[in-house]
C-alpha cells in the first residue's frame, strides 16, 4: 500500500465524516418539505454539533468510567466503517484488514456498548432502551449479514471492495437475488438508523422511544459524538446500499485522478437521491408499534436468506 | 515411535504431579493456609509447564509409551500427538488460571475439608490429562470415569442442599449412561480383532453400516458429557451446584474434553467419514447452539445463564465438526482444514473466556453471596477489577471484533460461504440456512451478554447490601488477568496460534492452511482478495481513533463535568427496582420463541392489593423425554416386586415349575 | 428279560408301595397319621434296600439299611410325636388346593416322573429298572404336598418324605452312594431335624402357632 | 499338611468357642483362629503354585488353582469379617441385642461355617461337596435367626426350606451322575464320584443322564447362588441375620455354590456335546440380572437393597461363565473376587451405619460422610466400585463380560446393559442420599472397625488398574481348567 492508495484512504474517510451531517440535514429538509413545513435547512446538524460542543457535560452521580468511554467508541467504530465502506472508490487498503462480516461485527460491537451505556445509569427508561435496542439488534444483524452472503456468493468474495468491483463490472447483469436483498437491506436500514416506521428519531415519547432512550443521559460532547456517529451511521449505511445495488461510477484503480474527481459529483448525487427516497418512505409510512418491530424485523431476515436461496437456485 | 518419548514422559508425570499435590492436601487437610497458599500455586505451575509442553509437542511427530499398569493382555497405551497436544494446551493454561484464582477463592468453613477438594480438583484434572493422551480403550475410560467421578464430587461439595444432590445424581447419570455408549462404541470399533488398542481401531476395516454405528455411539457418548441436546439437562442443573472454579473447570475444560473424543474418533480412529454424519451432526448442534442461546436469554440466575450459553457454544462447536466432517467426506482437503481450524480455535476461546465469566461469577458470589441476577447491578462501582475483567469475557463470549470470539466465528462463516462449491446439490441449498442461523446465535449471544453483564455489574445496586461488597483478592485478580489476557491474545494473534493448529489438520486431514498464513498480521485462509481480516490493524486503529476522537474534543473544546442526579424524564422519584430486570429482559425473546419454552405464568390481576408476577421457564425435554423413562422404569419395578411377594409356598412353587420346565427342556 | 427275578419283583412291590405311601401322605391330613405314614414310608425303604443288599450281596448297602431302619422308622417319627404332642398341632388347617385337585396333580407328575425316567431306566442294569422313575415320583410328589400344606410340620415331613425318595433312587438304581457320602447325608438329616425341632418352638413363642401364614411378612411392597 | 490345618483350624475353632465363647475374649480368639485359617489359605497357595494342583488323601481332596484362590479368598474374607465381627457384636451386646449365649452360638457357627465352605472348595467328591453344602445351609440357618426376632425366625425359616428343597434335588443330580459314573468307572465303590476321575471320563459319560443331572444340581445349587426365579430366601436372609452374617453370605456362600455350579458344569459340557449347560446358565444369569436390577428400585432397607446387588452380580458371573471360553472365565473369576471384595466390605460399612442409626431403613440415614467421614466415604467408594465405575476392578471385569458378550452373543449385550444401567440409578440415587445431606446420627461407643473396608477397597481398586502377572497367570489356568 504506497502513499497514494494511503491519502485516497484518508480523504475518504475524512469526506464522510465531513459530510455525514449534511446528509443527515437533507434527508430532514427532505421530510419538512415533503410535510409542508419549511424546515431548518441542512445545515442544521452542524449547528446542533457544534452547539453540544460548547456546553457544559452534565453526568449523573452514578456514571461508570464505562459511560463516559462508549460515546468515542461510537464515533471510532463509525469512522472504521466509513473507512471500510467505499462511497467514493474501492481502492481502500483498509478494507484488508477488516471484510464484510467484520463490519457487522463492527456495528455489533458499536450497539453493544451503546446499550451497556445505557443500561450504566440504572433508570427505567435507560434499560428499557437497551432491550428495545439489542431487540432490534439480533434481528437486524442476521440480515445484514446474509445480504452480505448474497453478495458475496455472486463474487466469490467477502471483502467489500472486492465485491462491488464485481458486480460493477458485470455490465448490467440481472440478480434477482440482489433484489430480495436489497428490500431486506432497505428495512434493515431503516431499523437500525432508528428511522420510521420501527422507530422515530423526532420523539421523546417514553414508551415508543428506542435509540433516543438509550442516549437519554448524553449531554453536551458526548451527545454531540454521539450525535455525529449516527449521523455517520446512516451516511455508512446509504453508501453500503449504493455500493451493493448501484456499484456504478465508483473510482476503480486510485491512480487516474480524473476518476477519482469523477466519482465525487457520482456519489453525491446518488446519495441526494438516497436522501430524498429515505424520506419519502419515512413520510408514506407510520411508526408501527415497537411489538410489530420483531415481525418486521423476521420478514427482512427471511427476505435476505431467500435472496441467498434465490442465488443458489437460480445460480445468479 | 520417534525415539525416546520425552515430552510424552514428561506430560505423564506432570499428571502424576497434579496427583501427588492433590494427595498432599492430605497432610493438613483442614488448614486452608496449606491447601490454598500453598499447593493450588504449584498446581497452576505445573499447568503453565503443561502447557509449554504441550506448545512444543503441537509441532513435533507423535510419540508413544506403554506403561506396565492395566490388564494382564492390554497394558496402558500412551500417544502424544499434535490433537492431544491442542488438549493438553487448553487444560494446562485454563487450569493454570483456574488453580491461582482458586488459591485465593477457597476459604474456610466452606463445605467439606479443603484438603479433600484439592485432591479431587487436582484428580479432576490430572484425568482430564490423561483422557488426552490415553491410546486404549480401557485405559480411556478408566480415565473418562475417573473425570466424571471427581467432577462429581466437586459438584456435591454442598452436598446439604436438596437441589445440589439432585444436580449430582442427574449428572452422574447421564455420564454414566455416557460411559456405556462409549463401552459399546470402543466394542464396534474393535472390528473382529479384540484389540482394543487405538492403533488396532485404526487398522480396522469397518463397513458403512458399522462405521456410521460407531459414530452416533459415539455422538451420544461425548454428546452426554458436551451436553449436547436432549442430553443436556444435566448441565443447568450442575454448573450452579459447584464450587465457581469448578463450574469454570467443567464448562471451560471438560465439555471441550468431549470434543476431543468426537474428533479423536471421527478422524483418527475411523478410517471413513460419510457426509451425512455431517449434516447430522452440523443439525444438532444447530439445534443446541439455538437452545442453549435462547434459554440463556431467559434465565435469572447467573451461573444457570452462563450454563445455557456453555451448551450455545457446545453447538456451535459440534456445528464446526459437522462442517468438517461434510467437507472431509467430499474431499475439500483445504476447507475442511477451516473448518476443523475454526472448531478447534472455538474450543480454546471457549475455553479461556467462560471460564473468565465463571471465575467472576465465583467472585461476584462471594462478595454479594448472591446469584439471582434479580438482587444485584451496580458492582462496577465496588469490584472494578472483577467488572473490568469480566467486560473482556462478556464481549468475547459475544464474538465482537477484535476480542477471541470472533475469529473462530469469522471462520465458521468463511466456510460456510463455501458449502456452494460442494459437489452435492441440496447440501449447498441447506446450509446457507446454516450460515442464517449461526448468526441468529451470534447476534442472540450478544443480546444474551448484554443482560448478564448490564444486569450484575452495571445499573445501581438493586439490594442495598450489595453496597458493602468487596472487591476479589491478589490471587483472584491474577487468575482473572492470566484468562482475560488469553482472550485478547487469542482475538489479536489468530495467526500464529492457527499456524501452531495445523499440525492437527495435516495429521487428521492430510491438510492445512499452512501456505495461507504467511503474513503473521493477516488472517486470509483462503486467499487475500477472497476474505481477510486482520485484528492487529482493526484494535490499533479501534485504539488510535478513539485517541485522537478523545485528544482532539479536549484539544478543541473542554473537558467539563457536572455531576447531578440521573433524569427521569420527569419522573419524580426513581428506585433501584424500575430498572429493568432480568426477567424484562427476557421478555421479548420468551415471547419470540413461545413454543420452545414450557412456561408457567402468576400474572396478577387488576385488582390485587397486592400485586405479583411469576414466570418460571422450564424444558420441554424433562418432561417429554426423561419423566416417561422413569415412569416406565418405576412401572416395570413395581410388577417386579409381585415376584417377591412373601408367601413360601409360591416361592416352592417357582423353584418346583422352574425344575419341571427345566426337565422338559432337558429332554 | 421274560420274567423278573423275584428279588426285582420284590423291590418293584416296595417301589409301588413308596408311591401309593407318598399319595396317601399328600391327601393326608392329620398330622399325627401323617408322620406314621412317614414312618412307614421308612420301613419299606429299609425293606427295599435289604432286598437288593441280599440279591446283590452289597455289605455295605446292610450298614445304609439299618441308618435307614435308626433313623427314619425310629428316631425321626419319635422326635416328631412328641414335638407333635408338645406343641399341640395335631390338625393340619385347610390345605391350599383341595384334595381332589392336588391329587389329580399328584397324578400327572407321576406321569411326568415316568416319561422322565424312561431313557434313563433304559440303561440301567441294576435289578429294578423302573425304580428310578418312582423315585423322581416320590420327590415331586414330596415337593407338591411341601407347595400346598400350610403347617411348618407338614412342610418337614415333606421335606424328609423328599429325603426318602432321594434315599430310595440312591440305593436301588446305583446300589448306594459311597459310604462316606451316605454317612454324610443321615448326619445332615439328623442335624437339620434337630435344628428344625429347635425352631418349632422359636416360631411357636414368636407366633404361637405353626400355622405359616404368620409368616409372610418379608416381601417387597 | 497345608490342607490338614486349613480344614483343622476352623474345625477345632468352633469346638473351642462353643466351650469357651462365653468368654470376655472369644471374638479375639475368633479372630486368631481367622488368622490362623488363613495363613494356611496363604501356604497352601503357595504350595499350589509351586508344585501345581495336588491331590492327597486317596484322592478325597484335589487342588488346583480354580479353588485355590477361591480358598484363599474365602479364609481372607473370614478373617476380615472376624475383624469387622469384634466391634459390632460388642455393641449389638451393648445395645442388649444379643447376649452371651447368642455370641458363643455365633463364634461356634461362624468357625464351623468357614470350615463347611472350605471343605467344600477342597474337596474332590461331589457327594462330600453336597453335603458340605447342606451343613453349611445348617450353620448359616443358626446364625440367620441369631436375633430370635420374628422377622430373622421367618427369614431363617424360609432359608432353611428353600435351600434344604432345593439341596434336596442337587442330591438327585448327585445321585444321577453317579448313576451314569458307575457305568463307566464300575461300581468300584468311591472313585466314581470323584471329581477328577469324572473329568478324565467325562467323554464317555451318558448324555442323557448328564444332562438331566446338570438340571438338578442347577436347580440345586442354583438355589443358594441365588440365581432367580430361585433367589426369593437371599434378600430376607441377607437383610435379617446379623450383618457380619450378610457379608459372609453375599461374600462366600454365593461364591461357593457358583463354584459348584461350575465344576458340574465342565462335566456336563465335556459329555453332553451340544452347549446345554451353557445356555441354561446364560439364560438364569440373565434373568437374575435385570430382575434383581428392577427389584432394586423397590427397596427401603440397604440391606435389602445390597442383597438383591448381590443376586445381579451373581447373574453376571453366571452368565460369563456360561458364555464360557478363556477371556469369560477369565472375567468371571476376577468378578467373583472384586465383587466378595467390595460386598464384604459394603455390608461393613452398612453394618456401622445401621448400628448408628438404629435401623436399617434408609430413609432414616443421612448425612454420614458429615456425622462420621470414614463410613460415609467408605459406603460411597463401595457404593461406586460395585457399580462397576472406573477404576475399580468390577469395571475391568464387567468390561471384559461386556466385550465378550458383544462378540459371542450381541443380542445379550443390550440387556446386560440395561439391567447395568437400571441397577446403577437405583443403588447411586438412594446411596447419595444416605451420604450427603443433613447428618442425622450419633457416634457410635466402640469406634468402628473400618481397617477391613479400605483394605479390601485398596485391594479391588488395584485390580481395576494393575492385576500382578502371577495372580493374571492364576486366573489363566483357572480359566483354562474351566475351559
Amino acid at each position: 500500500m504506497n502513499s497514494v492508495t494511503l491519502i485516497t484512504q484518508l480523504t475518504e474517510v475524512i469526506l464522510a465524516v465531513v459530510a455525514a451531517p449534511l446528509l443527515m440535514g437533507w434527508v430532514n429538509q427532505c421530510r419538512a418539505w415533503l410535510q409542508n413545513r419549511r424546515g431548518p435547512g441542512v445545515l442544521q446538524p452542524y449547528r446542533q454539533i457544534r452547539k453540544l460542543f460548547h456546553k457544559d457535560a452534565v453526568i449523573a452521580a452514578n456514571a461508570s468510567p464505562l459511560f463516559r468511554l462508549v460515546p468515542y467508541v461510537q464515533f471510532a467504530a463509525m469512522c472504521l466503517a466509513a473507512a471500510i465502506i467505499p462511497s467514493l472508490w474501492t481502492g481502500l487498503p483498509f478494507a484488508v484488514a477488516a471484510d464484510t462480516i467484520a463490519l457487522v461485527g463492527l456495528f455489533a460491537t458499536a450497539r453493544v456498548f451503546l446499550a451497556l451505556a445505557a443500561m450504566d445509569i440504572g433508570t427505567a427508561f435507560g434499560s428499557m432502551g437497551a432491550r428495545r435496542e439489542m431487540l432490534v439488534g439480533f434481528l437486524a444483524e442476521p440480515a445484514l449479514l446474509m445480504v452480505f452472503f448474497t453478495a458475496s456468493l455472486i463474487s466469490h468474495s467477502t471483502s467489500l471492495p472486492t465485491i462491488v468491483e464485481t458486480l460493477a463490472q458485470g455490465r448490467l447483469a440481472i440478480y434477482p437475488s440482489l433484489a430480495f436483498a436489497g428490500v431486506a437491506f432497505l428495512m434493515v436500514l431503516l431499523a437500525e438508523n432508528a428511522r420510521i416506521p420501527v422507530d422515530n428519531p423526532a420523539t421523546h415519547l417514553e414508551l415508543t422511544m428506542i435509540h433516543e432512550a438509550t442516549v437519554l443521559e448524553y449531554s453536551a460532547r458526548h451527545l454531540a459524538l454521539i450525535e455525529w456517529s449516527v449521523a455517520l451511521k446512516l451516511f455508512n449505511y446509504t453508501c453500503i446500499g449504493l455500493a451493493l445495488f448501484f456499484p456504478w461510477g465508483l473510482a476503480a484503480d486510485t491512480h487516474s485522478l480524473q476518476d477519482l474527481l469523477l466519482a465525487m459529483p457520482i456519489t453525491g448525487v446518488k446519495l441526494l437521491v438516497a436522501g430524498f427516497g429515505l424520506a419519502l418512505i419515512e413520510s408514506l409510512n407510520t411508526k408501527m408499534r415497537i411489538f410489530r418491530a420483531p415481525e418486521f424485523l423476521t420478514t427482512a431476515f427471511l427476505l435476505a436468506v431467500l435472496g441467498l436461496l434465490v442465488h443458489l437456485l437460480l445460480g445468479s | 515411535m520417534t525415539g525416546h518419548p520425552t515430552d510424552l514422559i514428561s506430560v505423564t508425570a506432570l499428571a502424576c504431579g497434579w496427583l501427588a499435590i492433590g494427595l498432599l492436601g492430605f497432610i493438613r487437610p483442614r488448614s486452608t493456609g496449606w491447601v490454598a497458599h500453598g499447593l493450588f500455586p504449584l498446581g497452576a505451575v505445573l499447568g503453565i509447564a503443561v502447557t509449554a509442553l504441550a506448545l512444543v509437542a503441537l509441532v513435533q511427530p507423535a510419540e508413544t509409551l506403554i506403561l506396565p499398569l492395566g490388564l494382564p493382555d492390554l497394558h496402558f497405551q500412551l500417544r502424544l500427538d499434535a490433537l492431544s497436544a491442542v488438549f493438553l494446551l487448553l487444560i494446562g493454561a485454563t487450569a493454570a488460571g483456574i488453580s491461582i484464582f482458586s488459591a485465593g477463592y477457597f476459604r474456610s468453613g466452606e463445605g467439606a475439608a479443603p484438603g479433600l477438594l484439592c485432591l479431587q480438583y487436582h484428580l479432576f484434572l490430572a484425568s482430564m490429562v490423561v483422557v488426552v493422551i490415553a491410546d486404549d480403550a480401557y485405559l480411556f475410560m478408566v480415565a473418562w470415569e475417573t473425570m466424571a467421578l471427581s467432577s462429581y464430587f466437586l459438584v456435591t461439595t454442598q452436598h446439604r442442599l436438596p437441589e445440589i444432590r439432585r444436580a449430582g445424581f442427574i449428572y452422574l447419570l447421564i455420564a454414566h449412561l455416557g460411559a456405556i455408549g462409549l463401552l459399546l462404541c470402543f466394542g464396534v470399533m474393535q472390528g473382529g480383532n479384540w484389540q482394543f488398542t487405538f492403533e488396532a481401531m485404526r487398522a480396522a476395516q469397518l463397513t458403512p453400516v458399522w462405521a456410521s454405528a460407531a459414530f452416533f455411539l459415539a455422538l451420544l457418548g461425548f454428546g452426554a458429557k458436551a451436553g449436547l441436546v436432549p442430553l443436556h439437562v444435566w448441565l443447568p442443573e450442575a454448573h450452579p451446584a459447584a464450587p465457581s472454579p469448578v463450574s469454570a473447570l467443567m464448562s471451560g475444560v471438560m465439555l471441550e474434553i468431549a470434543v476431543y473424543g468426537v474428533l479423536r474418533i471421527t478422524f483418527d480412529l475411523l478410517h471413513m467419514q460419510l457426509w451425512w454424519w455431517g449434516l447430522v451432526t452440523l443439525g444438532l448442534g444447530l439445534f443446541t447452539s439455538l437452545f442453549g442461546v435462547v434459554f440463556a436469554a431467559v434465565q435469572t440466575d447467573m451461573k444457570r445463564l452462563l450454563a445455557y450459553s456453555s451448551i450455545e457454544n457446545i453447538g456451535i462447536i459440534f456445528l464446526g465438526v459437522g462442517l468438517t466432517v461434510i467437507f472431509h467426506a467430499f474431499h475439500m482437503p483445504l476447507l475442511a482444514a477451516l473448518a476443523l481450524a475454526a472448531t478447534l480455535y472455538h474450543c480454546l476461546n471457549h475455553a479461556f473466556s467462560k471460564s473468565l465469566l465463571f471465575l467472576s461469577t465465583g467472585s461476584v458470589l462471594h462478595a454479594t453471596r448472591e446469584r439471582s441476577l434479580g438482587k444485584l447491578g451496580g458492582l462496577i462501582h465496588r469490584m472494578p477489577w472483577v467488572a473490568w475483567l469480566a467486560l473482556v469475557g462478556t464481549l468475547a463470549i459475544a464474538g465482537l471484533p477484535p476480542l477471541n470470539g470472533f475469529v473462530s466465528e469469522w471462520l465458521l462463516l468463511q466456510a460456510f460461504l463455501f458449502t456452494p462449491d460442494l459437489p452435492h446439490s441440496y447440501i449447498n441449498m441447506l446450509l446457507p440456512m446454516g450460515a442464517a442461523a449461526l448468526a441468529l446465535v451470534a447476534a442472540l449471544a450478544a443480546y444474551v451478554m448484554v443482560k448478564f453483564y448490564g444486569v450484575i455489574f452495571l445499573g445501581q445496586p438493586r439490594e442495598s447490601s450489595l453496597s458493602e461488597a468487596q472487591d476479589c483478592g491478589r490471587l483472584e485478580r491474577i487468575g482473572l488477568l492470566w484468562l482475560a489476557a488469553g482472550c485478547v491474545l487469542l482475538g489479536i494473534f489468530p495467526v500464529p496460534l492457527l499456524a501452531l493448529l495445523n499440525g492437527v489438520s495435516r495429521e487428521l486431514l492430510g491438510a492445512s492452511l499452512g501456505s495461507q498464513l504467511q503474513h503473521w498480521w493477516l488472517l486470509a485462509p483462503i486467499a487475500p482478495e477472497r476474505a481477510s481480516y486482520s485484528p492487529v490493524v482493526f484494535m490499533l486503529s479501534t485504539v488510535v481513533l478513539v485517541a485522537v476522537v478523545v485528544l482532539g474534543v479536549r484539544l478543541f473544546y473542554h473537558g467539563r463535568v457536572r455531576k447531578a442526579s440521573p433524569w427521569g424524564c420527569g419522573f419524580p422519584l426513581l428506585t433501584p427496582r424500575m430498572q429493568d430486570t432480568a426477567e424484562g429482559f427476557g421478555q421479548p425473546i420468551r415471547q419470540i420463541f413461545e413454543p420452545l419454552f414450557r412456561m408457567r405464568r402468576e400474572l396478577p390481576s387488576p385488582f390485587d392489593t397486592s400485586p405479583h408476577y411469576r414466570v418460571q421457564v422450564e424444558d420441554h425435554f424433562w418432561y417429554t423425554l426423561y419423566m416417561p423413562i422413569a415412569g416406565w422404569v418405576r412401572r416395570i419395578s413395581s410388577l417386579a416386586s409381585e415376584v417377591q411377594q412373601g408367601r413360601i409356598s409360591v416361592y416352592l412353587l417357582y423353584s418346583f415349575l422352574t425344575l419341571v420346565a427345566l426337565l422338559a427342556f432337558a429332554l | 428279560m421274560p420274567t423278573l427275578a423275584f428279588s426285582s419283583q420284590l423291590i418293584n412291590l416296595c417301589a409301588a408301595l413308596l408311591l401309593l405311601l407318598s399319595f396317601a401322605m399328600l391327601s393326608q391330613r392329620r398330622v399325627l397319621t401323617l408322620v406314621d405314614l412317614f414312618a412307614m414310608q421308612g420301613g419299606t425303604l429299609f425293606v427295599s434296600i435289604i432286598v437288593v443288599a441280599w440279591s446283590t450281596g452289597q455289605p455295605h448297602l446292610y450298614y445304609s439299611a439299618a441308618l435307614t431302619l435308626i433313623l427314619k422308622v425310629i428316631l425321626l417319627p419319635l422326635i416328631l410325636h412328641r414335638l407333635i404332642r408338645r406343641l399341640g398341632a395335631q390338625w393340619e388347617s385347610e390345605t391350599l388346593l383341595n384334595t381332589p385337585i392336588t391329587m389329580l396333580a399328584g397324578l400327572l407328575l407321576v406321569i411326568f416322573a415316568f416319561t422322565l425316567a424312561q431313557p434313563i431306566s433304559q440303561l440301567a442294569n441294576t435289578v429294578a429298572r423302573g425304580t428310578l422313575g418312582i423315585a423322581l415320583a416320590v420327590v415331586m410328589l414330596a415337593f407338591l404336598m411341601m407347595i400346598t400344606r400350610r403347617k411348618a410340620v407338614t412342610q418337614v415331613i415333606g421335606f424328609l418324605a423328599m429325603e426318602n425318595g432321594l434315599f430310595f433312587a440312591a440305593t436301588s438304581a446305583t446300589y448306594g452312594m459311597p459310604m462316606v457320602v451316605e454317612l454324610g447325608v443321615a448326619l445332615d438329616v439328623l442335624v437339620s431335624m434337630v435344628i428344625l425341632g429347635i425352631f418349632f418352638f422359636h416360631i411357636r413363642e414368636q407366633f404361637d402357632s405353626l400355622d405359616l401364614h404368620n409368616m409372610e411378612s418379608l416381601k417387597e411392597d | 499338611m497345608e490342607l490338614l490345618m486349613l480344614l483343622g483350624l476352623p474345625l477345632l475353632g468352633s469346638l473351642l468357642l462353643a466351650l469357651i465363647g462365653r468368654r470376655e475374649w472369644a471374638p479375639e480368639a475368633n479372630v486368631l483362629m481367622s488368622a490362623g485359617t488363613f495363613a494356611a489359605g496363604v501356604w497352601l497357595t503357595a504350595h499350589v503354585i509351586a508344585h501345581g494342583p495336588m491331590l492327597v488323601w486317596h484322592e478325597q481332596f484335589f487342588i488346583d488353582p480354580f479353588n485355590v484362590f477361591l480358598v484363599i479368598l474365602t479364609s481372607f474374607i473370614g478373617l476380615t469379617t472376624s475383624l469387622f465381627s469384634r466391634p459390632y457384636l460388642r455393641t449389638e451386646e451393648q445395645h442388649g441385642r444379643l447376649n452371651r449365649g447368642q455370641l458363643r452360638l455365633y463364634h461356634s457357627m461362624f468357625q464351623l461355617f468357614i470350615f463347611t465352605m472350605l471343605l467344600a472348595l477342597t474337596t474332590n467328591n461331589m457327594g462330600i461337596l453336597w453335603v458340605s453344602m447342606e451343613a453349611a445351609t445348617l450353620t448359616t440357618v443358626l446364625l440367620v435367626s441369631l436375633y430370635r426376632t420374628p422377622a430373622s425366625i421367618e427369614a431363617a425359616w424360609k432359608y432353611f426350606i428353600l435351600c434344604g428343597v432345593g439341596l434336596a434335588q442337587a442330591l438327585f443330580g448327585t445321585i444321577l451322575l453317579y448313576f451314569a459314573a458307575e457305568k463307566v468307572l464300575g461300581n468300584a465303590g468311591s472313585t466314581a464320584l470323584l471329581w477328577t476321575h469324572l473329568n478324565e471320563v467325562k467323554g464317555q459319560l451318558e448324555p442323557t443322564v448328564l444332562s438331566l443331572a446338570f438340571v438338578f444340581m442347577l436347580v440345586g445349587y442354583g438355589t443358594k447362588v441365588g440365581l432367580a426365579p430361585l433367589h426369593n430366601w437371599l434378600p430376607d436372609a441377607h437383610a435379617e441375620g446379623p450383618t457380619p452374617v450378610s457379608a459372609v453370605l453375599s461374600g462366600l456362600l454365593l461364591n461357593v455354590a457358583l463354584y459348584a455350579v461350575v465344576r458340574c458344569k465342565v462335566l456336563v459340557e465335556g459329555s453332553v456335546r451340544s452347549d446345554l449347560a451353557g445356555n441354561l446358565m446364560m439364560g438364569f444369569g440373565l434373568l437374575s440380572l435385570v430382575l434383581a436390577a428392577f427389584l432394586l428400585w423397590r427397596q427401603k432397607d440397604i440391606k435389602r437393597l445390597f442383597a438383591y446387588s448381590s443376586i445381579e452380580h451373581m447373574g453376571i458371573a453366571t452368565f460369563a461363565f456360561g458364555m464360557g471360553g478363556p477371556v469369560a472365565n477369565f472375567a468371571a473369576l476376577l468378578h467373583m473376587t472384586v465383587h466378595s471384595l467390595t460386598k464384604s466390605s459394603l455390608f461393613f460399612t452398612v453394618g456401622h451405619a445401621t448400628q448408628k442409626a438404629g435401623t436399617q431403613v434408609m430413609d432414616k440415614i443421612r448425612g454420614l460422610i458429615t456425622s462420621n467421614p470414614t463410613v460415609g466415604w467408605g459406603l460411597m467408594l463401595g457404593t461406586l466400585a460395585i457399580l462397576g465405575m472406573p477404576p475399580f476392578g468390577v469395571f475391568t471385569s464387567e468390561f471384559l463380560i461386556l466385550i465378550t458378550a458383544m462378540r459371542e452373543h450381541p443380542w445379550a449385550t443390550p440387556i446386560l446393559l440395561l439391567g447395568l444401567g437400571v441397577a446403577f440409578g437405583a443403588i447411586f440415587s438412594r446411596v447419595q442420599a444416605m451420604v450427603f445431606g443433613e447428618p442425622s446420627l450419633p457416634r457410635l461407643p466402640h469406634p468402628p472397625a473400618l481397617v477391613p473396608v479400605f483394605a479390601q477397597l485398596a485391594l479391588v481398586l488395584m485390580l481395576g488398574l494393575y492385576i500382578p502377572p502371577h495372580l493374571a497367570a492364576w486366573y489363566r489356568e483357572a480359566a483354562r481348567l474351566i475351559g
